[in-house]
């Protein structure tokens, strides 16, 4: 088998996960696919790392796995201050982006 | 360092305006007051400018130049020409007239209005007017003037949808929304041109490298600027539109009619007698100096769309009920002349052209002004409303029968003698439309002779039967236009001396020699 | 001496001015100022006349220069004078008339309270019209022209609260703007052909002739027919006669001035003037003689229709200048009798005209000649006097017209060839009918019983004869009508006093003049039975019969009214009416519709922006989409 | 292990993992897509990460693999399912679309954006394929420490910081600021008084034969179920469960079933109906 199948493996898997970004109202459902995303980065990154011989690809996964969990973090906390203020976790819900 | 003249024709009055608009609200008479004392003395300032300027020199005098931004090579540029000084006493002229005719106009309506009329405000904007329009008089700085040019508009908005007539047939709520109507549109049209202008401007810059009128103008003479043929009509165009709106040109014009309708009779004068004439100066110094190539190529279509304005505003000056909108019909006419004779250019055409700009200031504004005076008696600008005015009211209907009779350009009047020379020129080059450009004068009359006749003869009608005749305010004003009028009809030459030269000098811009009698040339 | 010559047009302007300018203070004495200064002006004439009169007939050509005009590149036109035999003779019948009428007006115009005005106007007239004689180039010819049309509008509309006044002046200026523009487009076309406008250069003298001879046949023939449109213009030929009718609504001194002696004449005054021009433009010529001569018809029948007394000496002075006409288009041989025509009529028809005017005061300005008759009783000097014209005007042996009349109808048989008959015949046949209508006038007028009843307001009139301020200049006129042409005629004195300017060329006239003089005996003796047969024999009927056809149309002068009407005025009017409706829809329309099209796509545009993150997330993805897609076409290609 | 792991070409075993696990972790993903509960997309979710940890210890990244499970799926997920269970487990948001045309539009693009996707690695020329034989030569985890520690080491420790704002960021997110002092006992019951509502404290949930528990209602006199008794949570999050109506139908059985026992003649048609489904 040729890794290169992992590269669209991570491919698909990212589509997947952007299509339910916009699919789904849920605010944590789109957080969730968010990381689905980042997810498939990193596989993609180490499969290059292994197919290129060297432990960068590696590093940029494992840093990306550090941001993703800050990110997780935050984001959250602003779901759940979201909630407290409207009683709903939709992204519709704030759309006050509209005049 | 010389006393800068120019520059103290345009600040006076814009320091005037600063200062009438500061008079307390209490004291509304002493703006008036304020206003027409700084009137006069631009008049005086512009007179002087008159007398220092010599036909036989320089082709611009006075001039004065400062660098202002350095990185665009835009410079505080002034001086006159034949024309432009001329057209510069006009306007200086003009205002003391206006801000008199006016002295009511802007005064606080009767009690129960809810409309308050700031009678400061109505006449700091009129000076500010005359300050820019002066200035893009004077400016030989391409973006100097494209700043004046574009910014009058600002007071001219206001000052049309701000002041209307102190009557109106359709009750107050009506006017004042057909007023802010008017406004809008000529804002609009003129900002579109201006914009347009704009990127000419810019344009402008790119090819030439700097924004002086006399060194791009030299260059283009001695060859050392040579634009490529598309690039020169693309920019002719774009110059040429936004002095087409201001004109206003067929088929741009249709902001007059309303502007002036709205407008009280002051605002009209100084929009049509004032504030257009940048547009037809701007012809004839800007395209015509910049681009006489692409001028020579758009003539032919100028010169149709020129014939098309006049015959079409006189037919439908004829077909007006509206006072203000037939006189303003009438200008789009006359408006056509002066296009016609610019761009026929022939030495009589250009000097016609820039007489009439002057004629046409004077005569218009006496007609207009006296049927101003009219509707501010009866309170009503249709002509339906009126009849036998001139039984009751002689003076005043002598007074517009001459207006109107200087308007269809009467032998012995001022415009008679610029509209023959623009006939002449045209014909000279172009017989067929000097000839269908005749037409125009019948017109003139029919329309003229027809106004005069609904509201000055026939029974009189029981709402004027009270009408009082013209006041002695009212009589300062009318007086000396028409003694003006009589004066220029009968000995033009002080003005004709003036602009001569500044002619010959476009000519040769344009590198066109006058066509010689046929006689003559075959012998 | 030549300073006097401003003077002559200074002295009306003058009065103009003053009493235009002066205010009511002056009602009491302005007609005075007017007649004095008008009187002024008559005396300088003389004077000046006198000088001519001393010098040898080829220079009697004085030229004043005032200022420079209108100084362009290329283009001069100066305020300057030129008196020669044709002005001067001008100058004296329009200063010499014309203070006549002044003295007349101070009677006419006695009840009126705008008197003063009214001679306010008639001095401008003057003033405009010497201006017109004696102006050395035609743009300043142009001024006097148009001047004069200026003033018969203010006169012509001097009773300005009659809504018919009003109009007919109207009328009349727009009728003479059509011929203005003739001579406006003249001019350019002389400008352009010969660099100038002035006489001495254009059309030079008898000796060494101008420049007007060099240029193309062709061009001459197209400056002359222009010529030719603002005489037809000023002087009420076909096809512009319409307004001469109703400027009779104008008080009567100014029809008798300004309609039938000096200003309609002008376009004569036009021709003989630019005659270097028409002789080189044969085709012209032969144009003006057909317009000379079908006005003349036109005007004679128009004439024997007429009721209202003053339109029936309209048309007849229609007729009279169309004799002048068709003489000036005869070329050398007709300008001299033109001109003399054009004097003696200027006697005899402004005293036929003051004679009206002096009916019409007795009567109560009923103008209606079915509602006179029988009133040689009552007003003994106006019948005189208007019989004497009378007289003169149908060519009586002996009396002025005679003289001048004959010398056109031989002038006309003089041409030759078969136009010379038709030509000599048609002003035979005009000689008939003049004489018919004229009879008709006289008789409908002063014999017969009378027919006046109460008018509306009920008051019977009582004719009386008028003042003495009106029946002098009547009086005056009588005389100039009888004895003018036989002095002028005794001797060529006329003759040897114009050739000089006109030029002299005695046809070889097919007929002997003797024949041509019998031959206007027996027309004129036929037209005066056949008038008495109709209107001497039985009486006349207070309401006009309804009458053959060609009576209907000549009382609506032969239709051309209702031409205009149809054609000019209607077609005018929806022509103006869609020409609003188009501006106001289509080029308004266009305007008002892009601003709305502009607004309308915004506000779909802005739907766009519906606030939800998710459809902002998707235009994101979709452009990510997109700029995959882009790199990798670059890739591939 | 790893010199074969890092073979040239994948042995056959690592193939069939791929293929069998490749094929879960996609389903896991749709799922995490379009379950309708946000739990379930996040159990799924957990299950795709667990199957790429195993992933990344077959291509030879030991330490990410430990790092997935542990961090990913052990403290992240968790995290998720945590804010879940706050914001309501069974709190399903309906996959009824209200934007217009915002399905199609988001599918047509991820279906081009996947399609261009795999164009481009299809395109992209990956020959050399050395596997992470001598890079992993002493130990996975000292390689990248080597890395982390000489060469990425100011991304590292900006890392940290970043950290450290983001902990900071959510507790100042999800902290409330106490205004005004806590109200005491005293305080509470007096502007209950004032506000003149439920004086005695809330009544207890329903208790009825079969059902006990805090998330059905009590019912009123009358019957109808009073949301005062359910706790407070579960009635924002819509939790009520209504049992009254069972309860009522139970009743009538028992009537009947008397009744025929009884054996009363006037038998309701109705009711008999009632009955039988009710005794179901």
């Amino acid at each position: 088998m040729n890794p290169v199948n992992y590269l669209y493996l991570a491919a698909l898997l990212f589509t997947i996960g952007a299509t339910g970004v916009l699919i789904r109202r849920n605010a944590i459902v789109v957080f969730m696919c968010i990381e689905l995303m980042l997810n498939a980065c990193n596989l993609a990154f180490v499969a290059f790392s292994r197919m290129h011989g060297n432990l960068d690809g590696q590093i940029i996964a494992f840093f990306t796995m550090v941001v993703a969990a800050a990110e997780v973090v935050v984001g959250l906390a602003i779901i759940v201050s979201l909630f407290r203020t409207r009683h709903s976790a939709s992204v519709d819900d704030a759309s006050l982006m509209k005049l | 360092m010389s006393f800068p003249l120019l520059t103290a024709t345009a600040v006076l009055p814009a320091i005037g305006a600063v200062a009438t608009a500061a008079v307390p609200a209490a004291k509304r008479d002493a703006a008036k007051w304020l206003a027409l004392l700084v009137s006069l003395a631009t008049l005086v300032l512009a007179v002087v400018v008159l007398v220092r300027f010599d036909p036989d020199g320089a082709r611009y005098q006075l001039t004065e130049s400062h660098a202002w931004i350095k990185d665009f090579g835009v410079r505080y540029e002034l001086g006159v020409d034949g024309i432009g000084a001329v057209l510069v006493a006009l306007t200086a002229l003009l205002i003391p007239f206006i801000v008199l005719a006016g002295w009511h106009d802007a005064d606080p309506m009767e009690t129960g209005s809810r409309r308050w009329r700031p009678t400061q405000g109505f006449f700091a904007l009129i000076l500010a007017v005359e300050a820019m329009v002066i200035l893009s008089f004077e400016a030989t700085d391409v973006f100097l003037f494209y700043i004046f040019f574009e910014a009058m508009l600002i007071p001219m908005y206001f000052l049309i949808g701000g002041f209307g007539d102190r009557a109106h047939e359709h009750g107050e709520e009506v006017a004042s929304t057909q007023r802010s109507y008017a406004a809008v549109k000529f804002l609009l049209y003129n900002l579109v041109g201006g914009l347009i202008m704009l990127a000419a401007v810019i344009g402008l810059y790119v090819v030439a490298g700097n924004f002086s009128l006399q060194e791009i103008a030299e260059a283009r003479a001695n060859g050392s600027l040579d634009m490529a043929t598309d690039t020169e009509r693309w920019l002719f165009l774009g110059f040429f539109f936004a002095f087409a709106v201001k004109a206003p040109l067929w088929p741009l014009h249709t902001w007059l009619p309303n502007a002036m309708g709205e407008a009280t009779a002051p605002v009209a004068v100084l929009i049509t007698a004032v504030v257009d004439k940048v547009g037809t100066f701007a012809m004839l110094r800007f395209c015509l100096q910049l681009f006489p190539e692409a001028s020579k190529w758009a003539t032919p279509v100028i010169l149709v769309l020129a014939l098309i304005s006049i015959i079409y505003g006189a037919l439908l000056a004829v077909g007006q009920r509206d006072i203000k909108r037939l006189v303003a019909y009438a200008s789009i006419s006359h408006f056509g002349f002066i296009i016609l004779g610019i761009f026929a250019m022939t030495s009589q055409g250009q000097s016609g052209a820039t007489l009439y700009m002057v004629n046409h200031g004077i005569s218009t504004a006496a007609l207009m002004l006296v049927a101003g005076f009219l509707i501010s008696r009866r309170g009503s600008r249709l002509i339906a409303d009126y009849g036998g005015v001139q039984k009751v009211a002689p003076v005043l209907a002598g007074t517009f029968l001459i207006g109107g009779l200087a308007t269809l350009s009467l032998p012995g009047l001022a415009p008679f003698v610029s509209e023959f020379l623009v006939l002449v020129g045209t014909f000279a080059r172009y017989p067929a439309i000097g000839i269908i450009a005749t037409f125009g004068i019948v017109l003139a009359a029919l329309y003229t002779l027809v106004l005069y006749q609904r509201t000055m003869t026939g029974p009189v009608k029981t709402e004027v039967a009270k009408m009082p005749d013209l006041r002695a305010r009212e009589l300062v004003v009318v007086a000396p236009l028409v003694v003006l009028l009589i004066f220029l009809g009968v000995y033009p030459k002080p003005v004709t001396d003036i602009v001569n030269p500044a002619v010959q000098q476009t000519m040769s811009d344009v590198q066109k020699k006058d066509p010689q009698p046929e006689v003559e040339a075959a012998k | 001496m030549e300073n006097l010559i401003a003077l002559l047009i200074a002295a009306p302007l003058l009065g103009a001015a003053v009493l235009l300018c002066g205010g009511r203070r002056l009602d009491a004495v302005g007609h005075w100022i007017g007649t004095v200064l008008a009187a002024v002006s008559f005396v300088i004439g003389v004077v000046l006349f006198a000088d001519l009169l001393g010098r040898s007939a080829d220079d009697r050509t004085l030229t004043q220069h005032l200022w420079s005009w209108i100084p362009v590149e290329g283009f001069k036109a100066d305020v300057a004078f030129q008196l020669d035999q044709l002005s001067m003779t001008f100058v004296l019948l329009i200063t010499g008339v014309g203070s006549l009428i002044h003295l007349y007006s101070v009677g006419y115009m006695e009840h009126d309270e705008r008197r003063r005005r009214f001679f306010g106007y008639l001095n401008l007239f003057l003033a405009a019209m010497l201006l017109l004689v004696l102006a050395d180039n035609y743009l300043l010819l142009y001024v006097g022209w148009e001047g004069v049309g200026l003033a018969s509008y203010l006169l012509i509309g001097f009773w300005q609260h009659k809504p018919s006044a009003a109009t007919a002046a109207k009328k009349a200026f727009l009728v003479n703007r059509v011929g203005d523009m003739g001579l406006s487009i003249a001019v350019m076309l002389m400008f352009t052909t010969f660099g100038t406008f002035a006489f001495a250069p254009l059309l030079g003298t008898q000796e060494e002739p101008g420049i007007a001879g060099d240029a193309s046949e062709g061009t001459l023939t197209g400056i002359a027919l222009l010529l030719l449109l603002a005489a037809c213009g000023k002087s009420a030929q076909v096809p512009l006669q319409s307004w001469l009718g109703d400027a009779m609504e104008g008080p009567t001194p100014v029809s008798a001035l300004i309609h039938a002696a000096t200003m309609v004449t002008a376009g004569v005054y036009l021709i003989v003037r630019s005659g270097a021009i028409f002789n080189a433009a044969p085709d012209a010529q032969l144009v003006v003689t057909v317009v000379g001569a079908v006005t003349l018809l036109f005007g004679a029948i128009v004439g024997c229709a007429k009721d209202d007394i003053k339109k029936a000496l309209a048309g007849s002075t229609m007729s009279q200048i169309g004799y002048m006409v068709l003489a000036a288009g005869l070329g050398p041989i007709g300008y001299v009798w033109a001109i003399m025509h054009l004097v003696t009529h200027g006697f005899f028809k402004a005293g036929l005209f003051l004679g009206a005017g002096s009916v019409m005061h007795g009567m109560n300005d009923e103008v209606d000649m079915r509602r006179y008759g029988g009133l040689r009783k009552y007003m003994p000097i106006t019948f005189v006097t208007f019989g004497l014209g009378y007289l003169a005007i149908i060519g009586f042996p002996g009396l002025s017209g005679f003289f001048s009349k004959d010398k056109i109808i031989e002038a006309a048989f003089a041409k030759g060839g078969t136009e010379g008959w038709i030509l000599g015949g048609a002003a035979l046949l005009g000689a008939a009918i003049t004489a018919y209508y004229m009879t008709r006038v006289m008789l409908m007028t002063f014999f017969g019983e009378k027919r006046w009843q109460p008018d509306a307001d009920g008051h019977e009139p009582h004719p009386h004869e008028s003042p003495r301020s009106m029946t002098i200049p009547m009086i005056v006129l009588a005389f100039g009508s009888v004895f003018a042409g036989a002095f002028f005629t005794i001797g060529d004195r006329f003759l040897n006093w114009l050739e000089p300017v006109t030029g002299d060329d005695h046809g070889h006239s097919p007929l002997s003049a003797t024949t041509v003089t019998l031959a206007t005996m027996v027309v004129l003796v036929v037209g005066v039975a056949i008038a008495y047969g109709q209107y001497g024999r039985r009486p006349v009927p207070v309401v006009a019969p309804r009458g053959s056809m060609l009576t209907r149309a000549a009382r609506r002068d032969l239709l051309q009214d209702d031409f205009n009407h149809v054609v000019l005025v209607r077609g005018g009017e929806h022509l103006t009416r869609s020409l609003v409706y188009v501006d106001h829809t289509l080029v308004d329309g266009v305007v008002n519709g892009t601003a709305a099209s502009v607004g309308g796509l915004s506000g779909r545009m802005r739907r766009v922006q519906n606030g939800f993150v998710r459809s902002y997330a998707v235009s994101m993805f979709g452009g990510a989409a997109i700029l995959i897609a882009a790199t990798l076409l670059m890739r591939a290609v | 292990m790893s010199g074969q792991l890092a073979a040239y070409t994948t042995s056959t075993g690592e193939a069939f993992q791929f293929w069998v696990l490749g094929t879960v972790a996609v389903i896991g993903a749709l799922c995490t897509v379009f379950m309708k509960k946000a739990v379930h997309s996040a159990l799924c979710l957990a299950g795709t990460m667990i199957v790429l940890a195993v992933f990344y210890l077959a291509n030879g990244a030991y330490f990410l693999g430990i790092v997935q499970i542990v961090v990913y799926t052990g403290a992240i997920m968790m995290l998720f399912l945590f804010v879940v269970m706050l914001v309501g487990v069974t709190a399903a948001d309906s996959l009824r679309e209200t934007i217009r045309g915002q399905r199609w539009l988001a599918l047509l693009c991820g279906l081009g954006f996947g399609i261009l996707l795999m164009g481009g690695i299809g395109h992209a020329s990956i020959k050399e394929f050395n596997g992470l034989t001598q890079a992993n030569a002493n130990g996975n985890v000292e390689g990248l420490a080597a890395l982390i520690f000489t060469k990425y080491v100011f991304a590292f420790e900006i890392t940290g910081a970043l950290l450290i704002t983001a902990a900071v960021g959510a507790m100042v997110l999800t902290h409330r600021e106490r205004t005004e002092r806590a109200r005491t006992q005293r305080e509470l019951a007096e502007q209950r008084v004032r506000e003149g509502k439920h004086l005695p404290p809330l009544p207890a949930p329903g208790v009825y034969a079969r059902h006990n528990a805090v998330d059905i209602a009590g019912l009123l006199p009358d019957g109808t179920p009073s949301e005062l008794t359910v706790n407070k949570t579960l009635r924002e999050r819509g939790q009520i469960r209504d049992v009254s109506a069972e309860a009522l139908n139970d009743l009538r059985a028992l009537e009947q079933r008397a009744e025929e026992r009884l054996e009363r003649t006037a038998i309701d048609p109705v009711n008999v109906k009632r009955a039988e489904e009710a005794s179901k």
